[in-house]
């Protein structure tokens, strides 16, 4: 059997490093080459996705190779229900990701670089079962950030107020190199706890391997996992968009350029919820048990309180940006159900989401691109001018409220059923988030592309997607509708695999149990 | 009957501080390298008397290597105080002080 | 009687390490130095450590002092005039120098018993015995020293020369 | 003969001394640059000797021995000499050319020491080593005799705080002589604890800690970084703290390991000490000789917690940690000397676009900043993980997560550098900097060193483990 | 049976797919609305075949696919089921649509061409909506079908999304019936624990059944207008004509009250839910009917008629009668679909909405007249309309019921419904124009369906009986009291309008009322709403803004802050000056010494 995983994982890495030969000035070259490596790590994970064996179920396309034999560190890739569904969410951001970035003129290939070594990392992260690989490849996946929205990001004055205004300037919060250090500061902290988990539980394990099997297997006291669960819900949940830790999220996207906010509010945060869950609940079943309806509680404010501060921002970017956050609150209620309803939920909602917030971010690419504002209200009519950017957005803007038919309403009644077994007023809050969701997401479309004629003397070049730029609209706004109508494609994988880790914390469910 | 060795410890000590003194409150390079020869002095003092209290060579040995060690940290001393002298026409060791933060 | 002699000595060498530290007057601090450098010779020869007290003696007392000497004349201007040396934050200086020799001397006495006394060696066999540990246990420390003493003294040659030969 | 063959290395530095005296006086005044290279290619020769023999026992009735743990430091030693003089040969051509002769002896006599000092077993010996590795580094700090006085002013605070420091560490070291009344250090934890004993040991930790760089005595650390030349600041970074690291493991591991319980305080709280105020000392700083200064007592911080948890495991990451140390820190001072020699100025603002003007070069930096703050892919992240394995091993934990979090802390002025450099664009009409062939030769060899360590840390720590299991008898 | 019902419902999807699909046919112009005509009445004709084959009272026939996995086995699944009810909705919403989409032809073909393509793709995809909400076979499916029908109707109203005003009306009817909808999705997710699957049978009996009821009317209300949530439909009239006749008159509002037919098994176990529903419709009637008294715009006041008419049949539900309610609701979709078109043809040919404006059409525009007035006579309720039957049948419903407070309000909402019909029809048509006009001439194409409806609407009444069949219920017409009071009223209303509108007496006593008018047309609720969107919502989401912002991110910045504050403050302590360092070395080394000594001293003597 072909290492798939590895071509999967290693495909955008060959294409950094053919990029990193190729000379600055041929632009085109460097195009191509990026867009061919994405292209083959979604191709491979098409073909994972397709081949994956539902019924089988488990862990599939193995590889194991020993690293560092001295600590017990391998090389062990390995994928089941769920690495299968995020993989294949990675590769398709990634494709529309480097097509959406067609038109960066300044400094393509070393962006290029930076992009695909980031998504490398995303691939080895969900495709590896070695805890402390995983761990390699979190640090890959996080620290281009900090290059990518210093150098190609853009800066948005942020008011001086409030009670710390003194702090804010000399900080020039708001400018990109803030959002950049603030970024990457919070989310290396964040994996400084993970890393001191990892190793506690690296020892609680005996201390002899870091595969995630053996320490399943392994019985960690369960005073360590009542400890222990928290911080690597801490650590994986500020990358997730926890809500004391998220302040960094707003910023880091608003400043990033389009395709990094793309791959980072549509895949990266996806990585902290799956490490909180993969890591945290399915490793550690009493700690996740005992801290069950804290995670619940957060995530339930992470979704309104994301969706009221949503509905403040008047900056498109922000807006997108905090509705992450919310969404992600989603995924993190999902998970604290501890039901199977919940899980799979949470796992389809990854996808869901991060689909849609990568269509959203593309589309607020362009926008922005064309009409050099960012301001809602500024904007207007722009709907007869870019009729094919208003219809993707407003598809995108559908699918984030949770309309049938979208991908984002299976994923929220999933977890507003599982949410609704455990506790039902978590429900009732997710579902009213979603309604605040309606609100501000339905008051940007008609803002931005409903309303009177664009006036021509503010915004003259606005033109609809060219080109190049509909790859990215046509490919994710078709998955939208494709996992919205036909969700069986994915959710079984995932429903097979939630059996599986889920039956270690609430006792073995047997297939085809009352709900 | 020669005097216990506590004595012989407690006068290297007292010297010892009467150097750590000078060291402190003196501005005059040379002046701080005089204390550091009475700490130095100190030593010996203490040295010689473990090795006659102890009946072994070692310490004495070990004297007359710390001698020509410090000997030697003077050597150096005055050379870079010759150094600050050309640069600064006076030899103050607080004067240095142009590169702080 | 050693006693007594002990304790003149010492009081000799505290007095004259005191003035050292705390005299306003450059060179004659040198030449205080230089007393005391005597009375610890004199205090080595009380151990019974005669080659010691000669090294002392001629080292430091001979090397030192008229190094210390050369020193000041080449830093001090031409005028002769008593170089005044100043000290700052006495009280500062003083506080701690008491605080080390507190400290250091509450040490010493809380470990009065176990020092153990051997039967001390006798006298004129010492500087044989230290010829010939130089030479066999201790050749390594000397064979470094050397290249240790060769180096300083390069160094500070090119240091101190005012041109360099070129 | 074959009694000498464990000061194997330690003559062979002294051969290459020779010959740069004897090349120093029949070269012309004007062309000196030769002995560097020659200095360079002996120490070489040295290093490759080094790796190439094995332990051989003791000599002089066990005072001196070169067990695997000399091996190992020697090993270090030889490393950071030969970058350091590879990376003085163009700037002491530069700046002091009749005097670059001096430069490499004395450098290669403050080597010899520090080889004699990875194996003394003696107290004497052990001082005289210390001594020679020390003494040499405060000529070569004033040596440049840069023209505003900046390097005499920070040999004369080098040389003041080291004097003290010295007279400090012979005092305890006397105490410590009276106390076990040998000076053979494996006899040390025969002796009665007494307080004189233990005053002793603190005096003469007191002591070399200065030269580690440990707080507080670190005051003069940034100083005479600032004030000394590049490439000399290079080797001062590295070759010293291993050797005052070496002189402490002899003492405290191979002779007072069984009152560790009584020396692992102080320690610790120096450690953190050391963790926090270095990270507070290269936060606010725009001289990058004065941060790479701070970031270097951090460093040191960390690799206190290692020695202080007195495990085999503590020391051998200790090791490691030391090796990683060379690569990076010297390659990241090298790449300073460049650009300090280039904007004459050591201000960050030299690096300024450095990534559109020289890639390489900025790449490179890039690469050592990120280990230096323990990023995965370097060898800063082994062995900082190994260092936090080995700490939280030893139930050390609260220390572990202290020293983590600061790890993250000192990201900030490490990235810092970085966006000058990436971020940032370049003054108009910047040229890239010159970098002279032996310069390039040591950084290169410090990228492959910082990389290779990061990307294949297997080997090192393998031996790394073995000198310590067997230095400890466990 | 399956195949048939497979058609109409996935029919319309086609269409839509093929105008979404093909840029190239969605700017056709007209032909792009041939085809989607074309499919509609293809399904018409499907709807009507299938309505025929099914036999009152046989099993209903489903068929579903698996849609979404349980732990392995699929617990949520699509499909299609034909029984009685689903098959006279079916065929209602076909009729109507097509008979839109038909006239459509004829209003739209002013519009641009690319934007009629868009019209009508939009047409298709609520064909198909509603027609998924139709034939669900449970709960679950409806909801899909209910949410997309919410979207296609945001869609339509703001068709002309130029208009600011339009695209206010389209996003607040999103949000007031996305409001409601929270209630139907929690109900659902309710029923998923409580009763175990969502189909329509499943009851359990208890608190569970009340509250699912409630749950499902609250999102009912949304949709069909309802008091309080009836705020919505009268901004809806922004939309094109004919979408203001298939959407807000007769196919999507009457969603409401087919769902509550659909989940009757649930209304039936809980008496609390029928009353709260019996008074609500009651309720929407009267306020609904008050409303559309003052109103000017022709298109207002046929929407709060419909409200009104709502009323009628939810508290006809309410009474205990779902096949009351369902019949009622067949005769209003025909008969407010004429008048919306009629109206439109009006509209259409006077270019203005205001009643006033149009004045003495009945002259100028004699066919779309005549068909108003048909309608207008079906909505009064005179006897022999259809209106007439399924009004009284109502009535009785109430009044067996014993729900005498409702039954009292309805009354007085017939009365309503008399004087504001009256007074559109007396001003509209009959008052001496503002200014002359010529004979004006409504194209064919929007006649035929105007002249179908207005057959139906008087034939509606003979429908009774096969409805109540299908729906295993029973109806024979025969005269009541409450009809002849009801027609009594009814004809009361018309005359007190045409006296008060027709002559010169009347006018004063207008202006005696106008107050009470200008009260009402004030529309307390909306200044409500307004009031509560604007302080309530803004503020919160305004102070969450500020709190992350400034606090959650202020702590985080004060943080970084007093790291560089801290550090840059404790550099001064590297003076620079060498006594300075000397002194540190030497107080560590003191320190150092006291600890060595003091540890020297716990450890004393203990020789290991």
């Amino acid at each position: 059997m072909t290492a798939w995983l590895s071509l999967v994982v290693w495909a955008p890495f060959a294409a950094a490093l053919v990029l990193l030969l190729l000379p600055a000035r041929a632009s085109n070259a460097v195009r191509l080459v990026a867009v061919t490596g994405a292209g083959t790590s979604l191709a491979g994970a098409i073909a994972v996705a397709l081949s994956y064996d539902r019924a089988l179920g488990g862990v599939q396309f193995r590889e194991y190779q020993p690293l560092v034999p001295s600590l017990g560190i391998a090389y062990d890739l390995g994928v089941d229900g769920w690495g299968v569904c995020l993989i294949l969410l990675t590769g398709l951001i990634i494709f529309a990701g480097t097509w959406a970035t067609w038109t960066l003129k300044e400094r393509p290939k070393e962006y290029y670089i930076l992009l695909l070594a980031l998504v490398t990392g995303v691939f080895g992260v969900f495709s590896s079962l070695d805890l402390f690989l995983f761990f390699l490849f979190y640090e890959l996946a996080v620290l281009p950030m900090y290059l990518l929205i210093g150098i190609w990001g853009s800066s948005k004055a942020i008011p001086e107020q409030g009670p710390f205004a003194f702090a804010y300037r000399s900080l020039h919060v708001g400018r990109k190199e803030y959002a950049a250090m603030k970024l990457t500061l919070m989310l290396l902290l964040g994996s400084a706890l993970i890393l001191a988990g990892i190793l506690t539980l690296y020892w609680a394990g005996d201390g002899r391997s870091f595969s995630m099997e053996d320490l399943a297997k392994a019985s960690i006291s369960t005073s360590t996992q009542r400890w222990l669960f928290p911080a690597l819900w801490l650590g994986f949940g500020t990358l997730a968009g926890v809500f004391p830790f998220h302040t960094w999220s707003p910023d880091g996207h608003a400043s990033a350029p389009t395709a990094t906010s793309m791959l980072h509010a549509g895949v990266l945060m996806k990585l902290g919820a799956y490490g909180v869950i993969r890591v945290g609940m399915v490793l550690l079943p009493e700690g996740a048990q005992a801290w069950a309806w804290v995670v619940g509680v957060v995530a339930v404010i992470n979704v309104v309180y994301g969706a009221l501060s949503a509905m403040r921002q008047t900056d498109l970017k922000y807006i997108v940006a905090y509705s992450s956050v919310s969404h992600m609150g989603v995924v993190m209620l999902g998970a604290a159900t501890l039901t199977v309803d919940g899980w799979n939920g949470a796992v389809f909602q990854m996808f869901a989401h991060g689909i849609m917030t990568g269509l959203l971010f593309a589309l607020v690419g362009l926008v922005y691109e064309k009409a050099h504002d960012r301001e809602i209200f500024r904007m207007g009519g722009f709907g007869k001018v870019m009729p094919g950017i208003a219809v993707a957005f407003t598809l995108a803007a559908l699918s984030s409220l949770g309309m049938p038919g979208s991908s984002g309403f299976v994923a929220e009644f999933l977890v507003f059923l599982g949410a609704f077994r455990s506790h039902p007023w978590w429900a009732v809050a997710g579902i009213l988030g979603a309604w605040i969701t309606a609100v501000y997401v339905l008051r940007a479309v008609r803002a931005i592309f409903w309303g009177p004629g664009p006036d021509v003397d503010r915004f003259p070049g606005l033109s609809d997607a060219r080109g190049p730029e509909w790859v990215a609209l046509y490919l994710l706004g078709l998955c939208i509708a494709l996992f919205g109508l036909w969700p069986g494609l994915i959710l079984d994988a995932i429903d097979s695999t939630t059996l599986v880790h889920l039956g270690r914390i609430v006792g073995p469910i047997v297939a085809g149990g009352t709900p | 009957m020669t005097p216990p060795l506590t004595w012989f410890l407690l006068l290297s000590a007292a010297l010892f501080s009467v150097g750590t003194y000078g060291l402190l409150t003196r501005r005059n390079a040379i002046a701080i390298l005089l204390s550091i020869e009475i700490m130095a002095n100190a030593v010996n003092i203490n040295l010689v008397a473990f090795s006659r209290c102890l009946g072994d060579l070692a310490g004495q040995v070990f004297t007359l290597f710390a001698i020509s060690l410090t000997v030697a940290e003077v050597v150096i001393g005055l050379a870079i105080v010759v150094l600050l002298y050309r640069d600064r026409d006076d030899v103050r060791a607080d004067l240095a002080d142009r590169m702080r933060g | 009687m050693n006693v007594a002699l002990f304790v003149v000595v010492a009081a000799v060498l505290l007095a004259a390490s005191i003035s050292v530290v705390a005299g306003r007057e450059l060179v004659r601090s040198v030449l205080w130095l230089a007393v005391a450098l005597a009375s610890t010779a004199v205090l080595f020869v009380l151990l019974h450590a005669e080659f010691i007290a000669a090294v002392q003696i001629l080292l430091y007392t001979g090397g030192i002092i008229t190094l210390m000497l050369f020193g000041v004349m080449l830093t001090a201007r031409i005028t002769g005039v008593r170089i005044a040396v100043g000290s700052a934050g006495r009280v500062r200086g003083g506080l701690v120098a008491v605080g080390v020799f507190a400290t250091l001397a509450w040490g010493i006495l809380a470990s009065q018993g176990t020092i153990v006394a051997h039967e001390p060696l006798d006298p004129e066999s010492t500087t044989r015995l230290l010829g010939a540990a130089f030479l066999t246990d201790y050749l390594l420390p000397m064979e470094v020293l050397s290249l240790l003493l060769l180096a300083v003294m390069v160094g500070a040659i090119v240091l101190a020369r005012r041109r360099d030969p070129s | 003969m074959t009694a000498l063959l464990p000061l194997l290395l330690p003559l062979l530095v002294l051969g290459v001394i020779l010959l740069v005296l004897v090349a120093d006086l029949l070269l012309p005044a004007t062309d000196r640059r030769a002995v560097g290279i020659l200095a360079a290619a002996g120490v070489a020769g040295t290093l490759a000797a080094s790796l190439a023999i094995s332990p051989s026992g003791e000599a002089f009735g066990g005072s001196y021995v070169m067990d695997e743990l000399t091996l190992y430091l020697d090993r270090v030693f030889l490393a950071a000499a030969v970058l350091g003089i590879l990376a003085a040969i163009d700037h002491a051509d530069r700046h002091f050319p009749t005097r670059q002769g001096e430069y490499y002896l004395l450098l290669l006599a403050s080597l010899a020491g520090m080889l004699v000092l990875a194996g003394a077993r003696d107290l004497v010996l052990l001082v005289v080593a210390f001594e020679t590795a020390g003494m040499p580094l405060y000529l070569l700090a004033a040596l440049p005799k840069s023209p505003d006085g900046r390097s005499t002013e920070a040999a004369l605070k080098y040389y003041f705080v080291g004097a003290a420091s010295t007279a400090i560490a012979l005092y305890g070291l006397s105490l410590l002589y009276g106390a076990a009344g040998t000076t053979r250090i494996a006899a040390l934890g025969a002796a009665p604890v007494s307080p004189l004993l233990f005053v002793g040991v603190m005096a003469t930790f007191a002591g070399m800690a200065f030269k580690i760089g440990l707080v507080p005595f670190h005051f003069w650390v940034p100083d005479t970084y600032e004030g000394a030349s590049t490439p000399f600041v290079a080797f001062l970074s590295v070759a010293p703290k291993a050797a005052g690291y070496a002189a402490l493991l002899r003492i405290l591991h191979g002779g007072l390991l069984d009152h560790h319980a009584l020396w692992l305080p102080p320690l610790l709280v120096l450690s953190a000490a050391s963790m926090i105020l270095g990270n507070v000392i290269a936060i606010p700083q725009g001289n990058v000789k004065r941060l790479l200064a701070g970031s270097g007592i951090a460093q040191v911080g960390t690799m206190l917690l290692a020695f202080a948890v007195g495990t085999a495991e503590g020391v051998a990451m200790l090791l490691f940690y030391l090796a990683a140390y060379v690569f990076t820190n010297m390659g990241a001072f090298v790449v300073q000397s460049v650009m300090g020699e280039h904007a004459a100025s050591d201000d960050m603002q030299a690096y300024r676009g450095l990534a559109r003007t020289a890639p390489g070069l900025a790449l490179a930096m890039l690469l050592f900043l990120l280990s230096l703050a323990g990023i995965p892919f370097m060898a800063g992240f082994w062995a900082k993980l190994q260092v936090f394995i080995a700490v939280w091993h030893a139930h050390q934990a609260a220390l572990v997560i202290l020293a983590a979090v600061l790890a993250v802390m000192a990201l900030f002025y490490y990235l810092r550098v970085a966006r000058a450099m990436y971020i940032e664009p370049p003054p108009e009409g910047a040229v890239a900097p010159v970098v002279a062939r032996p310069t390039r030769v040591a950084l290169i060899a410090c990228v492959l060193g910082t990389v290779g360590l990061g990307v294949f840390p297997e080997p090192f720590v393998r031996s790394a483990l073995d000198a310590a299991a067997l230095f400890l008898g466990q | 049976m399956i195949p048939l019902a497979l058609f109409v419902v996935l029919g319309p999807v086609a269409g839509f797919l093929l105008l979404a699909g093909l840029p190239v046919l969605r700017r056709s112009g007209l032909a792009a609305g041939v085809v989607s005509s074309a499919v509609a009445l293809a399904t018409l004709v499907a709807a009507i075949v299938l309505l025929v084959g099914v036999e009152p009272g046989a099993a209903p026939v489903i068929a579903q696919i698996d849609w979404l996995p349980h732990q392995g086995e699929a617990f949520a699944r699509l499909g299609v089921r034909v029984d009685g009810t689903s098959a006279v909705m079916g065929a209602v919403v076909a009729l109507i649509a097509s008979a839109v989409q038909v006239y459509s032809l004829g209003y739209m073909a002013s519009e641009g061409r690319p934007s009629i393509g868009r019209y009508f793709a939009w047409q298709s995809l609520f064909l198909f909506s509603m027609q998924t909400l139709v034939f669900a076979p449970d709960l679950l499916q409806a909801f899909l079908g209910w949410e997309l029908v919410g979207l296609c109707s945001y869609l339509l109203i703001g068709f002309y999304y130029q208009k600011p005003s339009a695209a206010k009306a389209a996003v607040k009817a999103f949000w007031v019936t996305k409001f409601a909808d929270m209630g139907l999705l929690t109900g659902l997710v309710l029923m998923r624990w409580q009763v175990g699957s969502f189909a329509w049978e499943a009851v359990q009996p208890g608190w569970t059944a009340t509250a699912i009821a409630l749950l499902v009317f609250l999102g009912a209300m949304g949709k069909s207008a309802q008091f309080p949530l009836h705020v919505w439909l009268p901004d809806a009239m922004e939309g094109p004509t004919p979408v203001s006749a298939l959407l807000h008159a007769a196919t999507m509002v009457a969603a409401g009250v087919y769902l509550v037919v659909r989940t009757w098994p649930l209304f039936e176990a809980s008496g609390v839910a029928l009353h709260v529903v019996a008074w609500v419709g009651a309720i929407t009637v009267v306020v609904a009917g008050l409303t559309a008294m003052v109103q000017d715009d022709i298109k207002k006041v046929l929407a709060y008629s419909t409200c009104s008419q709502l009323g009628y049949m939810v508290a006809a539900l309410g009474a205990g009668s779902p096949v009351a309610g369902l019949f009622h609701l067949t005769n209003h979709a025909f008969f407010k679909a004429l008048l919306f078109l009629a109206a439109g043809a009006a509209i259409h040919a006077v270019h203005s909405n205001s009643i006033w404006e149009m004045g003495g059409l009945w002259r100028s525009l004699k066919g779309a007249s005549l068909l108003f007035l048909v309608g207008a006579a079906a909505l009064i309720g005179l006897p022999g309309f259809s209106g007439f039957f399924s009004k009284d049948f109502a009535l009785e419903a109430l009044a067996e019921s014993h729900l005498w407070g409702p039954f009292a309000l309805a009354l007085g909402g017939v009365a309503l419904t008399g004087f504001y019909v009256g007074r559109v029809v007396v001003v509209a048509f009959f008052r001496r124009p503002a200014k002359e006009r010529g004979r004006l001439h409504t194209p064919l194409v929007m006649t035929v369906p105007m002249t179908v409806l207005a057959v139906l609407a008087v034939v509606g009444g003979l429908l009774g009986g096969p409805i109540a069949g299908w729906l295993g219920g029973a109806y024979h017409f025969h005269v009541t009291p409450e009809g002849l009071t009801a027609t009594v009223l009814a004809l009361g209303g018309l005359g007190l309008a045409t006296w008060i509108y027709g002559y010169e007496g009347g006018r004063r006593l207008v202006v005696l009322a106008a107050p009470a008018g200008a009260f009402i047309r004030s529309g307390l609720l909306d200044r409500f709403y307004e009031t509560a969107w604007r302080q309530g919502l803004l503020v919160v989401a305004h102070a969450a803004g500020w709190f992350d912002r400034y606090v959650v991110d202020g702590v985080m910045n004060l943080v970084a802050w007093s790291v560089l504050e801290g550090s840059e403050r404790t550099r001064r302590i590297q003076t620079g000056r060498i006594p300075d360092y000397v002194l540190a070395v030497v107080v560590a080394f003191v320190v150092l010494a006291a600890w060595g000594a003091v540890s020297g001293m716990s450890g004393c003597g203990s020789t290991p």
